[in-house]
């Protein structure tokens, strides 16, 4: 048979990889043809992103630092849609994991109690949605973005009220600096290595352990799943709660990693968006945790050029989410791989 | 977009907004005006630097700070705080100014704060005095996200309406009590729940309503202009009042005034220092005072409107109704005599007292503070919690 | 009687997009008036000759000719047109609509956006089913009709379009026997009407009791026609596999040993809350077949599923080799060991998206064997595991990581014996095993249930294959209405007594 | 609580409601046809913008209602070609047109009327509305009353919805039959965006008579769980709509008593509607085929 474009490598397959390299390529393309319709150079522009991103340590290290909060979001949705589930509460979770960074490293002052209660309240933020699921048969679209919200608001009252920062209201209180994320250098902590770690583990889990099995199984045909002595509702349990556990992980490593502020922003200002960003994450990613390791890599490197592009290209924000957008979309054309490889092919051909 | 071109130029600022942005109507939308004010008089380019989240502060600062070429880099809110504290660390020789945020102690930063609370009063007083004059109990105030920034524009809203139940009884000698209906909508970004919010405040009978809520003030203004038509008025009362920037030119006639936060002038002022080598690190607080803030009057409100670009302008007065710019500046001030003169003479002296510190507006930090002013039963008793 | 070609089929290839090439220059003349048979293994290519017939695929090349004018479709509304209609393989119904709705899908008259007329409509459909004597429910959701219903609605789909060629690709796999009659009644009486047909199917009796002329195609190619009335079984399967298939079936005589499923007063609801099995006791033994015969819906599948822990038990008893085992999971059954052939296989049996890896090792991935330590799959282990099934069963497939819906139906069934045989139970469950499998396969499976009988296992077998039944059971229940009419020996009773039970007349009864 | 506040949260609910139970309307029709978007919440703060703008050059807010149409239209074709004829992604383009949104309508704003963030729309380009001393109804209260009623009775009633219901759940079924599957779904999907494009000028040209950079609010995403939670029925999502409108107009009047911490209030509608939909309405079934490309072969 043809062992092409679709043989397998151990269960990771590559043509998603090539597909999205090929959109993302598309994307500057197109995007390019924006810059230069509003009068920007758009070689100088990308020239200045990806200078920013990449072009010195410094630039590096912003990058890991964007990609690590958006890297366990996007876990979360992919764990869902694995298990198919619609799970869209990752940015819930995430602000429980930082809530609790924050509130229970102030009583025992220790990284790996604050990072474990991070995981614990963002697992447990998720499990009414589970529970509604299985037991209530409410579709997580709306279980999720209803907690989304009201998470939102309670985590507002925490923050404002009873653990508001009394010497400067303005943020909450501090994580303690022994239970603060060790430094690797220029602002990086070592939670984009727990990033990467756990988007491993959770490869490691969907593939190669029965657990994930089952939840994969269940995601793609909940009777076969069952006929085959799996517990489709345990694995939707455990996709929620693993989810949340991992978006709770990254609200708490957001506080406890991230400096100089060790402390949520009043308003919630550091905390919110990054369940949503995750979802784009995820997609770009082919929510595949390896790839996700990618795409979370690769947003952050758009975020981390930005500045350097906004001031020597003098290119707008706006523009510049423009372009994201742009990018975003062309992921989502598969089809760009065949026309590609065709006119590959005639190419060859001729 | 890229002011400075290809002329040559004197050197450079750089501006670095808020997660808000050009546009929030508020500090942004203020320190580009100081900033495009000092870049044009100063013959400097002006970069500006927008944040896509709280993230990018760290980031926007120090990519400026390496480029080692802008005389000053401002950056606005208080939520860079921490993010300019640590750049400033990393480059001593580098200048910046914050607004909004509080750093005493480092030679090359100027932290630039502003006594909203005493702005606030002015309108407070204000909007108790058109209700006490028209024969009403309520007033209202429309906020934001609940953060502790925007306790000292309810505080000093409060106290000013405390000070015209006061005022008024003085006066009048009539008994008055003047409620103050207020509500935290969650966010600065929704008109419509802005909306939502002053239109309960009218129905439980709020005569003025102060909005201190970015992008979702908007929909207060548009809730008031609601019940003029309703009535099929064109100018208040009841009223709107506008924050942060001179807005009364947003809804002619239905915004009686506005409380004036000039970061312009903050941040024109740092400019200026930095050009002319008077640039000292450390805090300037404007208050009524120093004119950091205020209650706009009427060529506020012009001088705001001429800093649109001249072609909006144009299309603003045609939108509005108005032949010219004269027609809108008589507007404004024919607005502004629907309220006797009596009320803004009163208000002339409260302002009168507070910059001679005879009277001090208070300014809560937290939730206690707050909760102490809004149990709070006269000004006096306000007062004594401002020390 | 001189024959006009109503249909012309000349030097069709299909290659599909990922290569496959599934006919490789097919001829096909169908003649009007008749019944053409069209016979070939699984993945031969006769459902993609007649999609591309009714328009659904283009040919990669080829042309096609109708009433001698050549044609060139480019949906199925072209095909439905010129009057060629089909009923699909695997049901296209929408599920959630009755099947009035279902019926006149796409021809419901007046513009778009005017009310549907459901009276006219129904009106038009009573008539053309009392004329054929076909009934069906018109307001029940066809998700809730039995299988042999919703066949019926698909014919009745293409009659109410008024076609004069009606495809029919493999109709009868999933009747019974009595469903069966009812169709070729139908379909002689279409005949009779001047229609013409073209009848797929894998049971060569069936092709020589229906057709006029039959076509065998193999691997993409036409193998010949010949008139169905010079053709024999042994013929037929031998154009068809190219090589002497045995039809008959060894089964040496062997006394059961100790019984090892025991079921006893079993009661279980059926989806819609209704009573499906009522009180339901008999016992499997080492080394017998046991059939359960019947008319499709009267509580088979309520049955098995309860026995195989997928459906809660409402009442009685089930014993695994003494153990009670009522309302355990499929995994601890399993564990005990039970295998189980489900009847549907696309659904329940396979997860169509994984691979055939993956698939092989589906309700057995926590036996210690393929893991490298607790929980954790060893996936090499697995992918010999699933090489050797593929050797052992002769399965075709593109390889052990290509996804399991790119195996042809038959291959899938065998992947599915496979695996649960690999399962090394003492009892197997195996509902409608052979149920769209082609003749080389079916010999294969039934000649592999014989041998795990053999093996003295117990083999729990429901079919709705009487032959099968007849065929392969050492004793048999009859079920009706979720009831045994009576626990026979096959070689005790006639098809007609048979039948009758299946009727609902109790064996006791009949032999009064 | 008078009869005035009745009548006040009554109206409040009722502008609330259009532009939520206008896109839950569409995103039900286009999922019925099986085609998944998320990128409602960025086809109304675009269609906001560009609303206005339509409005203001014709000196009508009706102009101004159809440009947002057509701006939902073009979306509608933008998601419509990547997912219904180039078979992608379903959930991605939408989540890059929300991205697309905060780029376009900021950017735009500044640029085309020199206002940053905001800007009023001049009197003549706003919708008429009628006036009360308990608040205001615009006329689109009624149009979208009478959108879900129609949409409903054709979804359910026509050939048409008959056919739009079937390419949802069994597209290979429709094909068999002729209906072009790719037609249906592609103008299904543009139809509900195009609603979601109404709903986003209402905002703007009728509602609150302004463009703000980050108007829609979530509304977009609100519209998406009203659309579950009705069970991708439209009838439905009309008293959902309201529901959530009514909710939300509750807080908005219960806030200023401060019975309760002001979030705890502002939680309300989403708490509510948990409750409902975990209390009464329960599994909802989605269109079988929803959200899946459908190819031949
Ligand atoms: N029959 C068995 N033989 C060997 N190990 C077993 C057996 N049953 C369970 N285990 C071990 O116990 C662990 C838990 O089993 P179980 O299948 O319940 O896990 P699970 O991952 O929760 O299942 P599911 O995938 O069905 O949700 C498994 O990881 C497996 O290693
Ligand atoms: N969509 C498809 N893409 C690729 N290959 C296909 C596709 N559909 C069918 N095939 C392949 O084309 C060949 C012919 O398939 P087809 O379905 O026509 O066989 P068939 O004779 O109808 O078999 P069966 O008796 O099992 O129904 C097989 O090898 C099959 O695997
Ligand atoms: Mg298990
Ligand atoms: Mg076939």
């Amino acid at each position: 048979m043809r062992k092409s474009g679709s043989e397998l490598i151990g269960s990771i397959n590559l043509r998603p990889f090539v597909e999205s390299l090929i959109a993302i390529f598309v994307g500057f393309l197109i995007g390019g043809i924006v810059l230069l319709a509003f009068g920007y150079n758009p070689f100088e522009a990308y020239y200045w992103l990806f200078q920013g991103a990449l072009g010195s340590t410094r630039g590096i290290a912003s990058t890991l630092k964007y990609a690590t909060p958006i890297m366990l979001t996007a876990l979360t949705f992919a764990i869902g849609t694995r298990t198919g589930i619609f799970n869209i509460g990752a940015e819930g979770s995430f602000y429980f994991g930082a809530i609790a960074a924050v509130i229970f490293t102030n009583i025992w002052p220790n990284m790996w109690f604050g990072l474990a209660m991070g995981m614990l309240l963002g697992a447990l933020w998720a499990l009414p949605a589970a529970v509604l699921k299985v037991y209530r048969g409410v579709h997580e679209v709306i279980s999720t973005i209803m907690l989304n919200w009201i998470g939102w608001f309670f985590v507002l009252w925490l923050i404002v009220g009873p653990y508001a920062n009394p010497n400067d209201p303005n943020k909450t209180i501090r994580i303690p600096v022994e239970a603060r994320m060790p430094e690797i250098g220029y602002g990086l902590s070592i939670a984009i290595i727990f990033a990467v770690l756990a988007s491993v583990l959770t490869y490691f889990l969907l593939w190669h352990t029965t657990t994930g099995f089952g939840m994969r199984a269940s995601g793609m045909n909940e009777r076969a799943a069952r006929y085959a002595g799996m517990n489709p509702k345990r694995a939707v349990m455990w996709s929620f709660l693993i989810g949340g556990l991992l978006s709770g992980l990254g609200g708490a490593m957001k506080i406890m990693g991230e400096g100089p502020t060790y402390a949520i922003s009043q308003g919630g200002a550091n905390i919110y968006g990054f369940g949503f960003d995750g979802i784009g994450v995820s997609l770009v990613g082919r929510n595949h945790p390896l790839g996700i390791i990618l795409a979370a890599l690769f947003f952050g490197m758009l975020r981390a050029g930005t500045a350097l592009m906004q001031a020597e290209a003098q290119v707008p924000l706006e523009i510049i989410k423009v372009i994201q957008g742009i990018i975003v979309i062309t992921v989502a054309v598969p089809s760009l791989y065949d026309l590609v490889k065709k006119a590959f092919h005639r190419g060859a051909a001729q | 977009i890229s002011p400075g071109g290809e002329e040559s130029t004197k050197g450079a600022i750089a501006i670095v907004y808020d997660v808000g942005g050009r546009g929030d109507l508020s500090f942004n939308d203020m320190a580009y005006l100081g900033a495009k004010r000092a870049a044009e008089e100063f013959n400097l380019d002006l970069v500006e630097m927008q944040s896509n989240s709280e993230d990018d502060y760290v980031k926007n600062l120090e990519t400026l700070a390496a480029q080692k070429k802008y005389l000053v880099i401002i950056a606005v809110g208080f939520m860079m705080t921490d993010a300019v504290k640590q750049v400033a660390d990393e480059y001593p020789d580098q200048k910046f100014a914050i607004i909004d945020g509080y750093i005493p102690d480092k030679d090359n930063v100027m932290s630039i704060l502003f006594k909203e609370n005493e702005g606030s009063a002015l309108v407070g007083a204000l909007a108790g005095l058109i209700a006490a004059n028209d024969g009403k109990d309520k007033v209202g105030i429309v906020l934001g996200m609940e953060i502790p920034v925007l306790y000292k524009f309810e505080a000093g809203y409060r106290f000013g309406v405390k000070w015209a139940e006061d005022y008024y009884k003085q006066k009048e000698g009539k008994d008055v009590a003047i409620d103050v209906l207020y509500q935290y909508t969650g966010t600065f970004n929704d008109a419509a729940k802005g909306k939502a919010a002053a239109r309960a405040q009218l129905a439980q009978g709020a005569w003025v309503i102060y909005q201190v809520a970015g992008g979702t003030g908007l929909g207060v203004f548009d809730a008031v202009a609601e019940v003029l038509d309703s009535q099929g008025k064109k100018m208040g009362p009841p009223f709107a009042i506008g924050v942060d920037s001179a807005q009364d030119w947003i809804k002619p006639g239905v915004i009686i005034a506005s409380m004036m936060k000039r970061v312009d002038v903050g941040v024109y002022t740092a400019v200026k220092d930095a050009v002319e080598g008077n640039f000292k690190g450390g805090i300037v607080e404007l208050g009524l005072k120093e004119g950091g803030v205020g209650i706009s009057t009427v060529d506020d409100v012009m001088a705001m409107f001429d800093s649109l670009p001249e072609d909006t302008q144009q299309q603003k007065l045609k939108d509005l109704g108005f032949n010219s710019r004269d027609e809108l500046k008589q507007y404004l001030e024919q607005t502004r005599a629907q309220v006797p003169d009596w009320v803004w003479d009163a208000v002339k002296e409260l302002q009168d007292k507070i910059v001679a510190g005879v009277i001090k507006v208070p300014a809560p930090m937290d939730q206690e503070g707050i909760q102490k002013v809004r149990e709070a039963k006269t000004w006096q008793e306000m007062m004594e919690l401002a020390s | 009687m001189e024959r006009t070609p109503i249909i012309e089929m000349k030097g069709i290839v299909k290659v599909y997009p990922d290569g496959t090439k599934a006919l490789k220059g097919v001829d096909l003349t169908v003649y009007k008036g008749e019944i053409l048979g069209l016979l070939g293994e699984n993945g031969a290519g006769k459902t993609t000759l007649m999609k591309i017939l009714f328009g659904m695929l283009h040919p990669t090349s080829g042309k096609i000719l109708i009433n001698g004018e050549e044609v060139r479709f480019r949906s199925p509304s072209d095909a439905i047109a010129h009057g060629i209609g089909m009923v699909h393989q695997h049901f296209t119904l929408v599920e959630v609509f009755d099947a009035l709705h279902n019926i006149i899908l796409g021809m419901e008259g007046h513009g778009l956006f005017s009310k549907i007329d459901v009276d006219k409509a129904r009106q038009k459909l009573q008539r053309l089913m009392d004329d054929l004597n076909f009934q069906v429910p018109l307001d029940v959701p066809v998700e809730d009709l039995p299988v042999g219903v919703q066949q019926r609605i698909e014919i009745l789909k293409m009659l109410y379009r008024d076609v004069d060629v009606l495809i029919l690709d493999e109709p009868t796999a999933v009747l019974t026997p009595i469903e069966v009659e009812e169709l070729f009644r139908v379909l002689r009486q279409l005949k009779e009407e001047g229609k013409t047909i073209i009848f797929i199917s894998h049971k060569l009796n069936e092709v020589i009791e229906l057709t006029d002329r039959v076509t065998v195609i193999r691997k993409g190619e036409v193998i010949g026609t010949v008139e169905t009335k010079d053709a024999t079984p042994q013929l037929l399967a031998k154009m068809m596999v190219g090589r002497d298939v045995v039809l008959r079936i060894e089964k040496p005589p062997k006394e059961p040993g100790e019984p090892i499923l025991r079921v006893e007063n079993l009661r279980v609801k059926g989806d819609r809350g209704e009573e499906a099995v009522k009180g339901l006791s008999f016992e499997v033994r080492a080394g017998e077949i046991f059939g359960i015969a019947g008319v499709e819906g009267n509580g088979q599948t309520e049955l098995i599923e309860a026995i195989s822990g997928l459906r809660k038990v409402e009442g009685g008893k089930v014993y695994l080799q003494g153990n009670d085992v009522t309302g355990k999971g499929p995994k601890e059954l399993y564990d005990l060991g039970m295998a189980h052939i489900p009847e549907d296989r696309t659904h329940m049996g396979l997860i169509l998206d994984m691979t055939v890896t993956e698939n092989s090792v589906l309700g057995l991935h926590w036996r210690k064997k393929f893991q490298r330590f607790r929980g954790v799959i060893h996936w090499g282990k697995v992918r010999e595991h699933a090489r050797a099934l593929i050797e052992q069963f002769d399965i075709s497939a593109p390889g052990t990581e290509a996804p399991v819906k790119s195996l042809s139906g038959g291959n899938q069934q065998k992947l599915i014996v496979a695996r649960e045989v690999s399962k090394e139970p003492v009892f197997i469950i195996a509902a409608q095993p052979t149920r769209g499998v082609d003749v080389a396969s079916t010999e294969y499976i039934r000649n592999y249930l014989i041998r795990l009988r053999n093996e003295g296992k117990a083999v729990l077998l429901v079919s709705a294959d009487l032959d099968e039944i007849l065929q392969l059971s050492d004793r048999m229940g009859i079920i009706y209405e979720g009831e045994f009419m009576g626990i026979v020996k096959p070689e005790e009773v006639t098809t007609e007594e048979i039948g009758m039970m299946m009727g609902g007349i109790r064996y006791e009864e009949i032999r009064k | 609580m008078s009869a005035g506040d009745v009548l006040t949260i009554l109206f409040t609910s009722l502008m609330a409601m259009v532009p939520i139970v206008l896109t839950s309307v569409g995103a039900a029709w286009s999922e019925r046809a099986g085609v998944v978007s998320i990128g409602y919440e960025g086809v109304l703060l675009i269609s906001a913008f560009f609303g206005a703008i339509f409005a203001e050059l014709a000196g009508s807010a009706v102009v101004g209602l159809i440009g947002g149409v057509i701006v939902g239209i073009l979306l509608g074709m933008l998601h419509g070609a990547l997912t219904v004829y180039l078979k992608g992604d379903h959930v991605i383009p939408g989540i890059g047109i929300n991205l697309l949104s905060l780029g376009i309508v900021p950017f735009g704003i500044l640029a085309y009327w020199g206002t940053a963030g905001q800007h009023q729309l001049p009197e003549d380009a706003t919708m008429w509305h009628l006036a009360t001393p308990y608040g205001e109804l615009s006329p689109m209260v009624l149009v979208t009353i009478i959108i879900a009623v129609v949409t409903w009775w054709v979804l359910f009633k026509t050939p048409l919805g008959l056919r739009v219901r079937a390419v949802g759940e069994n597209p290979e079924a429709a094909d068999a039959l002729g209906i072009n599957v790719e037609r249906y779904r592609f103008w299904s999907t543009v139809y509900g965006h195009a609603l979601a494009g109404l709903g986003g000028a209402f905002m703007s040209v009728d509602w609150l008579g302004l463009v703000h950079k980050t108007m829609s609010g979530g509304r977009g995403f609100i519209a998406l769980a009203n659309m579950v939670f009705s069970g991708w029925n439209p009838l439905i999502s009309l008293i959902g709509g309201w529901l959530f409108g009514f909710f939300e107009a509750l807080a908005a009047w219960l806030a200023p008593k401060h019975i309760i911490p002001g979030q705890f209030i502002l939680m309300l509608p989403y708490i509510m509607t948990l409750i409902i939909v975990a209390g009464i309405i329960g599994r909802a079934r989605p269109p079988k085929w929803d959200g899946r490309p459908y190819k031949r072969e």
